[in-house]
């Protein structure tokens, strides 16, 4: 635990001064609001609806197929961390068999993904 | 185990969670979970489970929080569309029954008889540890999580994508 | 960190009166301030750098008024926005708004405590230090998509999907990449990953196998990517999209983002530094410095060795972010399309490969194979970049230019 | 590290029956990538090869005398290779419908078949593990496939709107479940369920382990869709293509009961007076709000929803029959899982033939579309009528069999009041069941194409595999009771 204390000192300092300086900032600065300069910001123009439209479906696809992967991957480092001390113990085929099996449907996953067109960002939705 | 810190780190956490439920605004609701996501990292590492505590910030509060919030993007739910007719009654109702199942709860726990937990073993919580017993013990398991993965994605792909045929 | 501050203490009769956890509390915060130093001049001198750079690849001059060579020119610029107006719009969602350089700037200086500058000056040496500083990266993708949406603007909002899907895209492979060095060191923690090589550029992992090798560039393409540096700034191209996510942002948080940004060009360098250059490691080069400055006290030897492998350590990682410095100015931006293209379809597959082959190869290859093998790859290494510099000069030749050694002309 | 290799040896062969289906998921899967949209066929053929397969291989393993012993993580015995027998046969009735429902829909996905047995696999996990982690892997890739599947028909409205009611539903119960397995965890610092059958009895915990099992219970509750946890089956069950209806009315349930019985006996659940209180006043909700709701529904697969409904808690009604004087018999289950072998058969071939039923390009399960149905059609309309029959009850049905066998156990076990209510309402699911046969016979259609045309191959296969075996049982029910028998604790 004590090695995980300075993370939160870090928060803490990063967090305090961050604060402080937009504090600071904002007390030096002038304020002068105006319509038009708290309006959004269009290239000059007048804005023109709302920004918050909704969104292509092919986000919400990337970001669920990344947590897919993230996860396979996060299972995979137990496996590297102990995979040279198993090496070393001579269990090294018993390793890649297990995750051999894990592996390939992992690569099928991302197979299958890529021939069902996916991974092809421009001819979606 | 330091108890202030887990006092602290727990308070955030129900209050953070209590805070999302009653949140008007998804998005904000979103942030005040991934506050509650790192005060229990914070708990993690609190009981040693360093692993766990680092996943709990890079799986939940990196990768399934941008989910959401894409989610609650993609829906885009306008002000008028939250507005649903408040059920005074049900709300009632859920306050009690949650009410007396937290109590419940919080007075069969004292119950547990205490365990004078022994020290934790050296390595205990660490990635080593983790592995060795998931590439041993519980090799199934880890085998049936990947095909549950793979049933995710071909999910997300039949479900996600457009048909490009048509 | 923990042996250092020990020394310390048993140098120092004041401290010995103190208990124990207090001096350790003093320290750790004095520390974390050094590091919070250390990003914030970090940022203004790799901006003004990456002016001055700019400048010459464009064959222009770049700022050189404020202070000598107008090395000052950032904190010029630092105070001026620092006066400025803080301008939040009407329309904003007005706590996210607020909220976000927060998440981007506590996200960014989380990731320098677990960064081991030399084999003692380290903040956290955290057992899985390598995942920490992944999930760190997440409050910042955080940060981003929230500055977007909260800022009620086309151009933000596209800018922070844009930056959130591929900053989450390119941390597969990124992981990927990080995991075949986990592999090959057997542990997470990065003074692990340092300490298993060595000093000498043989005992670096990138020469330790091709696939060692071949991997370093998903990684720092991806690391690239995930710091929204050029040739993947699709978040904030500015020819579409203003500047993206932080188009509404003024003031004082608009300095936030671009110390984000800066202070990411060194977590770039120094990750790389650490995966696959040997980190601090110097070999005997402290002893030899020790030598000859005749330095007997243990505390000054060790603040002594610990400054000799800090700069090793910023040698190596400022040569990578100058390398991410030039890039910008070399290379072209890449479609949205093409972004993840590169993403999913090469350096995903690329890095699978490169894990099978590489689980199989630590099986079946012996030892001393994998030395001559370093060996030879070192070599080649080193032919490269030989025949680098032959053709920089025989372009040189050729155009009848000039060459300049002066930096700062 | 020896005894690991000794260890996945062991469950190489115990758990062969599951590395079959895994092999021929992945193999459809593969094949289906390579060639996407054209190797539909050979795909579908792989899938029900290897269910084939499955089913020789676990019979081969039913018949050795001694059984290989697997790990604790993955028990092969006989209760689960009865389980396995059950869903593997429902996963191939399903497909076999399928067939003919895409054949007529003209919508062929090869990635169908390889989620119904992705989610087969997830069941075999679900019950045959004795640690709830496994458990809990289990019942989680089996509900994802089958989210998937109901949310399969993407362009009807429905479809979309029934996955997404059962995913959010789904998750809650998961989430419950997974909250009860957490507090056992919490109490006694283990999931496997014959450990904590040791446990239950020493630690001076009260309600714990009980709010625990509760909490299970519920989850598996939701999948069971037994009231008051049943809400969201009509509109799913409608939402659904109709293959994928019918096996998530059997699969989820077979599987589910599987799990429910391991657990039972395993934790002496049914020991606890509270839960015993807590399942009677489930029985009692179910039968009752089941059967008086299908009587007002207005489709035919709304209709079947209800209709699952009560069916649960039906074989909720037989767990609950095996106790005994304050103590449960392991060996009663038996009625329960007969139960379920013929609840299969009749709601397979009742839902082939739903398949079938297509009018202007989408599926037409109203009442009014089944107008005329006995005179275009009358071979299937008859056949139709007889899984109706064997759903109520009739004798010379396996319906009749099932339910005998339930409610005499009850009786033996003195469950009067239950029984009573058991037969009372077998009596008032008459009015709903025969309704569909009255309007197919005795009411003239409108006008118009009759709502089935053609009759594919595979659905015709199914169908009659079903209407022969729901005789069949019917009539010799002893063997098969016999074997349950045997596979019963």
């Amino acid at each position: 635990m004590d090695t995980y204390l300075p993370i939160l000192i870090m928060f803490v300092i990063a967090g305090g001064f961050a604060g402080a300086f937009l504090l600071l900032s904002y007390l030096l600065g002038p304020k002068k609001p105006t319509d038009s300069k708290l309006s959004v910001y269009e290239c000059g123009l007048n804005p023109v609806g709302s920004a918050r439209e909704r969104f292509s479906v092919k986000y919400y696809l990337v970001a669920i197929l990344f947590i897919v992967f993230d996860i396979e991957v996060v299972f995979m480092y137990p496996w590297a961390v102990n995979y040279k001390n198993a090496i070393k113990d001579g269990h090294g085929a018993y390793m890649i068999a297990v995750m051999g099996v894990f592996f390939v449907m992992l690569v099928l996953g991302l197979f299958y993904e890529w021939r069902k067109g996916a991974m092809n960002w421009s001819n979606q939705a | 185990m330091n108890p202030y810190f887990f006092y602290a780190f727990a308070t955030i956490t129900v209050l953070m969670v209590v805070l999302m439920i009653l949140q008007k605004n998804p998005i904000t609701g979103a942030m005040c979970l991934i506050v509650s996501f790192f005060s229990l990292a914070g708990l993690y590492v609190l009981l040693e489970a360093h692993f766990i505590a680092v996943l709990q910030i890079l799986v939940y509060a990196g990768a399934i929080m941008v989910l959401f919030i894409f989610v609650i993007m993609f829906l885009n739910l306008k002000k008028e569309d939250l507005k649903t007719g408040r059920r005074p009654f049900y709300q009632f109702a859920a306050l009690i029954a949650s009410g007396a199942l937290v109590t419940f709860l919080v007075v069969q726990y004292t119950k547990i008889p205490p365990v004078s937990f022994p020290e934790s073993v050296a390595g205990f919580g660490t990635v080593e540890a983790i592995g060795s017993l998931m590439f041993s013990k519980y090799v199934i398991a880890f085998e049936v999580i990947g095909l549950l993965l793979l049933v995710g994605i071909i999910g997300a792909v039949l479900l996600g994508k457009k048909e490009n045929h048509d | 960190m923990q042996p250092f501050i020990d020394q310390i203490i048993s140098e120092c009769e004041i401290l010995q009166g103190l208990p124990l956890w207090f001096s350790y509390l003093i320290f750790q915060l004095i520390f974390c301030g050094i590091i919070f130093v250390f990003v914030a001049v970090f940022a203004m001198l790799a901006g003004y750098a990456e002016r001055r750079v700019a400048g010459r690849i464009q064959s222009r001059i770049g700022p050189n008024r404020v202070g000598p060579q107008g090395i000052l020119q950032s904190l010029a610029d630092g105070i001026k926005v620092f006066l400025k107006e803080d301008i939040i719009p009407t329309h904003a969602d007005h706590i996210l708004f607020r909220l976000a350089p927060y998440f981007i700037f506590i996200g960014m200086f989380l990731s320098f405590v677990a960064i081991p500058f030399s084999s003692q000056w380290v903040i956290a040496d955290l057992d899985i230090g390598i995942f920490y500083l992944l999930a760190v990266e997440s409050l910042v993708v955080i940060g981003i998509v929230m500055s977007g949406w909260a800022s009620n603007n086309k151009w933000s909002l596209l800018g922070g999907m844009r930056s959130a899907a591929q900053i989450v895209s390119y941390e597969v492979p990124v992981a990927l990449t990080i995991l075949l060095v986990v592999m090959y060191s057997g542990t997470m923690s990065i003074q692990g990953i340092i300490m298993a090589q060595g000093a000498a550029p043989w005992n670096w992992n990138i020469f330790q196998t091709p696939f060692l090798f071949v991997a370093f560039f998903p990684l720092f393409m991806g690391s690239l990517a995930e710091g929204n540096r050029m040739p993947f700034d699709m978040p904030e191209a500015e020819s579409e999209l203003v500047s993206g996510y932080n188009t509404e942002y003024s003031g004082f948080r608009f300095v936030i983002f671009f110390f984000a940004e800066f202070s990411n060009l060194y977590l770039i360098g120094a990750l790389a530094t650490v995966l696959f250059f040997g980190g601090w490691q110097a070999g005997p080069l402290p002893d030899f410095v020790n030598g000859l400055l005749g330095i007997e006290t243990p505390l000054s030897a060790a603040i002594v060795k610990n400054l000799v492998e800090l700069c090793v350590f910023m040698f190596k990682s400022l040569c990578l972010v100058f390398i991410v410095i030039q890039l910008r100015w070399t290379l072209p931006r890449v479609r949205v399309d093409q972004l993840m293209n590169i993403c999913w379809k090469y350096l995903v597959p690329v890095a699978f490969f490169n894990l099978v082959v590489m689980g199989i190869w630590m099986v079946v290859v012996p030892e001393y194979v994998t030395d001559i093998v370093a060996l030879c790859m070192t070599a080649c290494g080193v032919l490269l970049l030989g025949y680098f510099f032959y053709r920089v000069a025989w372009q040189l030749k050729n155009t009848k230019a000039r060459l300049r050694f002066n930096p700062l002309s | 590290m020896e005894t690991n290799i000794q260890n996945l040896l062991n469950i190489l062969v115990g758990g062969i029956t599951i590395w079959i289906l895994c092999a021929g998921a992945l193999l459809c899967l593969l094949i289906d990538a390579l060639w996407p949209r054209k190797m539909s066929v050979p795909v579908y053929t792989i899938g029900i090869l290897t269910l084939i397969v499955t089913l020789c291989s676990a019979w081969y393993q039913w018949l050795q005398p001694d059984l290989p012993a697997a790990q604790d993580l993955l028990v092969i015995d006989l209760h689960t290779l009865f389980f396995i027998t059950l869903v593997v046969l429902v996963g191939i009735l399903t497909i076999l419908n399928a067939l003919g429902y895409m054949q007529l829909h003209n919508d062929l996905t090869a990635e169908f078949c390889s989620l119904i047995i992705f989610s087969i696999i997830g069941m075999v996990f679900f019950f045959s593990s004795d640690h709830l982690l496994i458990n809990f892997i289990g019942l989680e890739t089996m509900s994802l496939s089958i989210y998937v599947l109901v949310g399969s028909h993407k362009k009807n409205f429905k479809s979309n709107e029934a996955a997404i009611k059962y995913f959010i539903i789904g998750g809650v119960a998961s989430a419950i479940f997974l909250y009860g397995v957490a507090m056992f965890y919490g109490a006694y610092g283990t999931l496997k369920i014959s450990e904590l059958a040791m446990a239950l009895p020493t630690q001076g915990l009260d309600y714990l382990p009980k709010t625990a099992v509760a909490f299970i219970l519920t989850g598996i509750f939701f999948k069971l869709a037994v009231v008051p946890f049943h809400f969201w089956a009509p509109d799913v069950y409608e939402g659904a293509p109709s293959p994928v209806t019918g096996f998530m009315a059997t699969g989820v349930k077979i599987a589910s009961f599987g799990f429910a019985i391991r657990i039972f006996i395993g934790i002496n659940v049914l020991d606890m007076p509270q839960i015993q209180n807590l399942l009677v006043v489930v029985v009692v909700a179910t039968f009752i709000v089941g059967n008086l709701l299908a009587i007002v529904q207005d489709d035919v697969k709304r209709m079947l929803a209800y209709s699952s409904v009560s069916h649960a808690g039906f074989v909720l009604f037989g767990m609950l029959a095996g106790f005994r004087e304050g103590r449960y018999e392991p060996f009663s289950s038996h009625t329960v899982m007969f139960y379920l072998l013929g609840y299969l058969l009749m709601t397979l071939g009742a839902f082939a033939i739903l398949s079938l039923m297509i009018r202007k390009r989408s599926e037409a399960t109203h009442y009014t579309d089944l107008e005329g149905l006995g005179h275009s059609k009358p071979l299937l309309a008859g056949l139709f009528t007889l899984f109706m029959f064997s759903m109520v009850g009739m004798p010379g049905t396996v319906g009749f069999a099932a339910k005998y066998s339930v409610i005499s156990l009850a009786v033996q076990n003195g469950h009067i009041g239950l029984a009573i209510l058991a037969v009372v309402m077998s009596i008032v699911s008459a009015f709903y069941y025969l309704r569909p046969s009255v309007t197919m016979f005795f009411k003239k259609g409108a006008g118009g194409c009759p709502v089935i045309q053609e009759i594919p191959f595979t659905s015709s296969a199914s169908i009659t595999f079903c209407a022969f075996t729901v005789i069949y049982l019917g009539l010799n029910p002893d063997a098969f009771i016999k074997l349950a028998k045997i596979a019963a604790f």
